[in-house]
């Protein structure tokens, strides 16, 4: 067949369209829904310790969701987004890591932060936006960060993180770190500007970078195929970008850490970054503010409660010996009973001194804001009563 | 007339839009048959098609850059960003070419037919990024015009302005007050005119100028300063670009004081804007310095939004150290 | 196989990578270098007459850009931009449209613009920024624009015309007006975010939009292949969004009419958006202010040359008895003289009124700007030597 | 010391930063061995590596969210925007994280090692696109620093503190004077603060507070006024964000009068901040208004560049009035 020379592409003489149909991409998967091992499948090597902390983690997540939603629910919390249903995609993606590679995410994988060591107190505190916040309460619920862990403090902009992941992977690579980087986001954020700028220069710099789409079938009440995309997913555009791409089953924590596992080392080893497109479903509201029943079936929720991760692989463990009935409602109550025992901590630890509200706009505070600063809090000794949290902390306090 | 709340007033707009003229559009992320995640458009694919009011892909350059080309082909563009922390992705398209399209081109194509509409503001537990008022940003760009309603009545009546204005017009929606402000809006069809101030409320001592959520602000500061014997003059200036500086001006030539408040930061605020040019075309009357009220010139925090406000107490203070200099 | 219910995906149990290697896009050539028909080609149904217009057009802009770069070396235009070698794909792919197409150009598409019936006097009074120019002399030249001619006025900010070309055709589709919108872009233009903004938007809805990626080897000084992206150039990309993809030969008229033709079908009668991808190469620098020789060698230029597609274009069809060599001397000849001409006529027309700096920032203009024109007419008037070309008309002029 | 123009400094001081530092990166678009449009990272690639000094795709939300992850792992990372005018699709990833990155975490992560340089300005034929002078976009946005020079010792100085100041820094060159300003320039590595007014020329009678390449205009400006007699003080901001308003302050308090001049649209600009805070800081010194010499509020156009340009003459007669006020 000719080529062309400079393009070295094959010449054809029929004008014949390629479409989507050209590059279906499978998925892989490894446990099936009812927790069986699909036929032919190579599990993952995988120590028990290591699989019943991924259990572990897991079963503590699903509490801290259905728990925070409920103290949400009673006013306890302003807002809460749980990843109900996803648990696997971030838990199981996170523990094919090592703890020195950096984690970006959107906001719906608490699992690979629980994972990294956040304490139940540290989620709680958080959510409290109380004065042991790491981000001192300057963000509403659910945006944590641990420079400590490496998890990157969440932002709501979306995708914006997707090309810090390939500037961070970029450092990393040049300090030859032997480390990478693992950027969460959503199938919804797949449409953001930033997803194509990252990826392309992900793929350009040959950066140490493993971006993980959770697709997740919804972008808030935006259902994803043919409103979200036309294609086929996400994984095609990986394919386009010349990266490495593979599509897993995101409710199959083994393929998820099978192919994480792969894509870390591609990544460090060879410097070739991979986008890994999880399929997975929703099974909440997109948040507390939202209400599902608007815009989607019970039917369509209940076929996919079907395929829930945690019982999937808890079925699994079980069939391994490696876990009982009865390990699994003692691991279920003593995490509840942590999430409960911390929520109540939490939710009395005052919040930030207000001194708080200037640092860190800047590395010190220009001498306006401390103008500004000064203002506020004469304003404040002035009306106490209009202020009454701060007011009575303005002159004492940490700061 | 009917009793409706600011959310409601958009609705009956944007369907009185639609009903109009087939050209109308609306569009944007989850605005579709679900009504978008505030409600504004609801009912409007039910009544008039799922190609005529839809959902976008979640990206926000691309919202605009469709807008602007529907714009640009004849149609009327209303696009919504969801939130107005999320608006900046889009700045390019706004900023370059909604604002220079018809200069740019020489007045042979325009984009005339763009509406953005966008919910913006605090109060409401937002942090950071559910929280940001910001116009300023957007009033440095000749080109565009910026309306930004206080109330039901008048929301109504300058977005139906706003969509068949030749021009493009960003649309800012105080959320705080989506639910919290109802009155008496009239169901049929009537317009607002674009660029002009109102005034609010007449008084002999002192200005306020304020603008969208925050004109609630001005009227309470002004409720409390009454009670001291200070009589406010409070403009709304509803536009901010182009704006009403003549309206400000006459009102400051006869108080003698200007306190202008905005829920934005301080520094480059459209307060900036209004106090220069009030202290240039009314330099030989004022008898204090313009005051800014403002918010501080931080992000916009979570925990210490009730301080970091911009509140009615803030404005009050402000009105007396202008009274007392 | 298995399918996946929810997603219709084919299950696999082996962890395979895919990369860009899955697909490779072949490139449509109908002309080979030489001006011959490639063996088993299809030449599109072409008559004299069109044939004419199509080389007519390329031999107008080849003068035109060829003089206008002369011109500016001279300092009788502030600046040129030229379209040399890439005649082949605006004017073959323009050829293929109705005159009531919307055309939304990035910058070296003046062969388009010429084919719809933009005269050299029109184009010599845009680059002259003359007051008869269309565009009022607000843009620098090149930045051409006719509504008449449903061509979309240029403008340099990159790729930002490629999501309006999305919603324009959106426009087109529901006036179902039988018209489509055909937006050329370059290959550094599609790493925007605005392009994967659009493309992705163009397949959800479905509009009548054919997207023309000219793929010239550089943006500026960056080459395209592994510093504009690392896959198998632009093409893959409309695969990844499922929408109809072709590449061509972009040098090859024939190749690219056909492609254009066949893919105008799609838009208009199926509303199926089209990528088409043009393989080409910029003969001349950036723009006149660029000077190729820092970055690319001698001997890639002359293998370029070699596949010049105006000289396969004329091989062609002095082959075919549709031309002589006589015939296209002649035609050389008259169309130089006519730029000739034109210049000299369009260097010698005023610029815009003063007045004008005003109009059209909105549909009238407002009190304020109306003020600041007013002093500024007044300084002017103070200082008429300080701008002597405007002090001359200030008060008299056509406004 | 070597005479060197405003390129030759910029280049130097990136020399200097990247043989100080491993960790220093430069990129954008063409910035690569071609050493970029105007030139201005030649040579950087052949010295350290085509790793350390690329060329990145043409996308600058790209270039900027790069950057920002960058130099969030503890790298200097150095990104240019080929035009000023094409900084705007970058503008969420300035505004909304490079800005907001080290509170929004508490600090536990920061970007301060970011630097954005970018050609900005007009006076070269441009037209709308490249001749923008965008700082006051950026100005409203607290968590950025805003830097421009005035001519090449200040943009060698002002650019390495940039580099390594633990803030991100938005880094504004006039491209006008790229080769047109030349002095004495030390070759070895120094810094100047950020943050802090130059009073580039003392005087009683009036202040003209410019930035950037109008400085060029307020010196000149004020060389004609000292012709009449009128002795003028010149400021230049140097940085625009945080800004020095006690320099402004204290130099308005002494002449009693102010002009401030810059190259963007008049409504919205910086100079409306200035003014702004000034008339609060100096009311009861002020002896006539302060005054904004501004573009047009129009798109920067070609044809009538010459008219439209904020020259000197402009600036004289605001001197002239002001004075006579
Ligand atoms: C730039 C931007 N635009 C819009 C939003 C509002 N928003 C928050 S989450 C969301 C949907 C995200 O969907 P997806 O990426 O699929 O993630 P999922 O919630 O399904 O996990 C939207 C539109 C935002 N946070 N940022
Ligand atoms: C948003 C934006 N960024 C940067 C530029 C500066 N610029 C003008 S042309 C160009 C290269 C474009 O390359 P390509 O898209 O391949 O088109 P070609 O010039 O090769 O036809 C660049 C970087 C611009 N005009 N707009
Ligand atoms: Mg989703
Ligand atoms: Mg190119």
């Amino acid at each position: 067949m000719a080529k062309d020379k400079q393009h070295q592409l094959e010449i054809v003489t029929e004008p014949k369209f390629i479409d989507g149909s050209a590059l279906k991409i499978p998925m892989l998967q490894i446990l099936k829904e009812d927790g069986t091992v699909q036929k032919g499948a190579q599990v993952p090597e995988l120590d028990k310790e290591l699989a019943l902390k991924m259990f572990d983690t897991m079963q503590f997540i699903r509490i801290l969701d259905e728990r925070m939603i409920a103290a949400q629910r009673q006013g306890r919390i302003s807002f809460y987004l749980s990843s109900l249903g996803e648990e696997a995609a971030s838990i199981g993606s996170a523990a094919a890591l090592d703890d020195g590679d950096m984690i970006m995410g959107q906001y719906r994988e608490q699992g690979a932060l629980a994972y990294r060591g956040f304490t139940v107190e540290q989620f709680m505190d958080q959510l409290f936006s109380n004065e042991r916040d790491l981000g001192k309460g300057r963000q509403m619920p659910v945006h944590y960060g641990s420079a400590e862990l490496n998890f990157m403090t969440i932002a709501s902009p979306l995708a914006t993180q997707i090309p810090q992941a390939t500037g961070y992977a970029f450092g990393q690579k040049m300090d030859k770190s032997g480390t990478c980087t693992i950027c969460y986001f959503g199938e919804g954020a797949a449409s953001e500007g930033d997803f194509h700028a990252a990826l392309n220069m992900a793929a350009v710099y040959k950066v140490p970078a493993i971006f993980f789409c959770r697709n997740n079938g919804y972008a808030i009440s935006t259902p994803s195929q043919g409103e979200q995309y036309a294609g086929d997913g996400i994984a095609p555009r990986g394919v386009a970008y010349g990266m490495k791409t593979i599509r897993v089953d995101g409710n199959d924590i083994l393929a998820v850490y099978q192919a994480t596992q792969m894509a870390r080392k591609l990544a460090v080893e060879d410097n070739e970054p991979v986008l890994i497109e999880g399929m997975s479903y929703r099974m909440a509201g997109h948040s507390t503010s939202d209400d599902p029943t608007g815009y989607r079936t019970r039917d369509e929720e209940d076929a996919w409660r079907a395929k829930d991760p945690l019982a999937r692989f808890q079925t699994y463990l079980i069939k391994k010996k490696w876990l009982t009935e009865k390990d699994a409602e003692e691991i279920f109550a003593e995490k509840k009973a942590a999430v409960l025992a911390a929520l109540k901590k939490a939710e009395k630890v005052p919040a930030p001194h207000i001194d708080e509200l200037i640092n860190d706009v800047y590395d010190t505070p220009p001498q306006q804001l401390k103008e500004q600063l000064e203002q506020l809090k004469a304003h404040i000794r002035k009306y106490p009563e209009a202020y009454p949290k701060t007011a009575s902390r303005i002159d004492g306090g940490e700061k | 007339m009917a009793k409706m709340n600011l959310l409601q007033a958009i609705n009956s707009a944007l369907d009185i839009a639609m009903a109009k003229s087939e050209k109308v559009y609306s569009f944007g992320e989850d605005t579709g048959s679900f009504g978008g995640v505030f409600r504004a458009t609801s009912g409007l694919t039910e009544k008039y098609g799922r190609h005529r009011n839809f959902n976008t892909p979640l990206v926000e350059q691309g919202i605009l850059g469709f807008a602007n080309g529907l714009a640009s082909q004849g149609s009327y563009a209303i696009a919504e960003i969801q939130f107005g922390d999320y608006i900046f992705p889009a700045f390019d398209q706004i900023v370059n070419e909604s604002a220079k399209f018809r200069y740019r081109s020489g007045n042979e194509f325009n984009v005339g037919g763009l509406t953005i509409r966008t919910p913006y503001g605090g109060g409401i537990a937002g942090g950071h990024y559910h929280s940001q008022s910001p116009e300023a940003y957007f009033a440095h760009t000749p080109g565009l015009k910026i309306v930004m309603p206080r109330n039901p009545y008048m929301a109504k009546g300058l977005l139906l302005s706003a969509i068949f204005d030749p021009n493009p017009v960003l649309f800012m929606e105080p959320k705080r007050l989506y639910r919290a402000s109802t009155g008496e809006v009239p169901e049929e069809e009537y317009s607002l005119e674009l660029g002009k101030a109102d005034v609010v409320r007449e008084g002999k001592d002192l200005t306020i100028v304020a603008w969208g959520a925050q004109v609630e602000m001005a009227e309470k500061a002004a409720d409390k300063a009454a009670e001291d014997g200070i009589d406010c003059e409070i403009i709304d200036l509803v536009s901010l670009l182009p704006w009403d500086a003549e309206t400000v001006a006459k009102s400051v030539m006869k108080t003698g004081r200007l306190v202008v408040t905005q829920e934005a930061p301080l520094t480059s605020g459209f307060a900036s804007e209004v106090a220069a040019t009030v202290q240039d075309k009314c330099f030989l009357y004022l008898e204090s310095p313009i005051a800014r009220v403002c918010g501080l010139d931080t992000p916009y925090p979570l925990c210490h939004e009730k301080e970091y406000f911009v509140d009615h107490l803030k404005v009050y203070e402000a009105i007396k150290a202008s009274m007392t200099y």
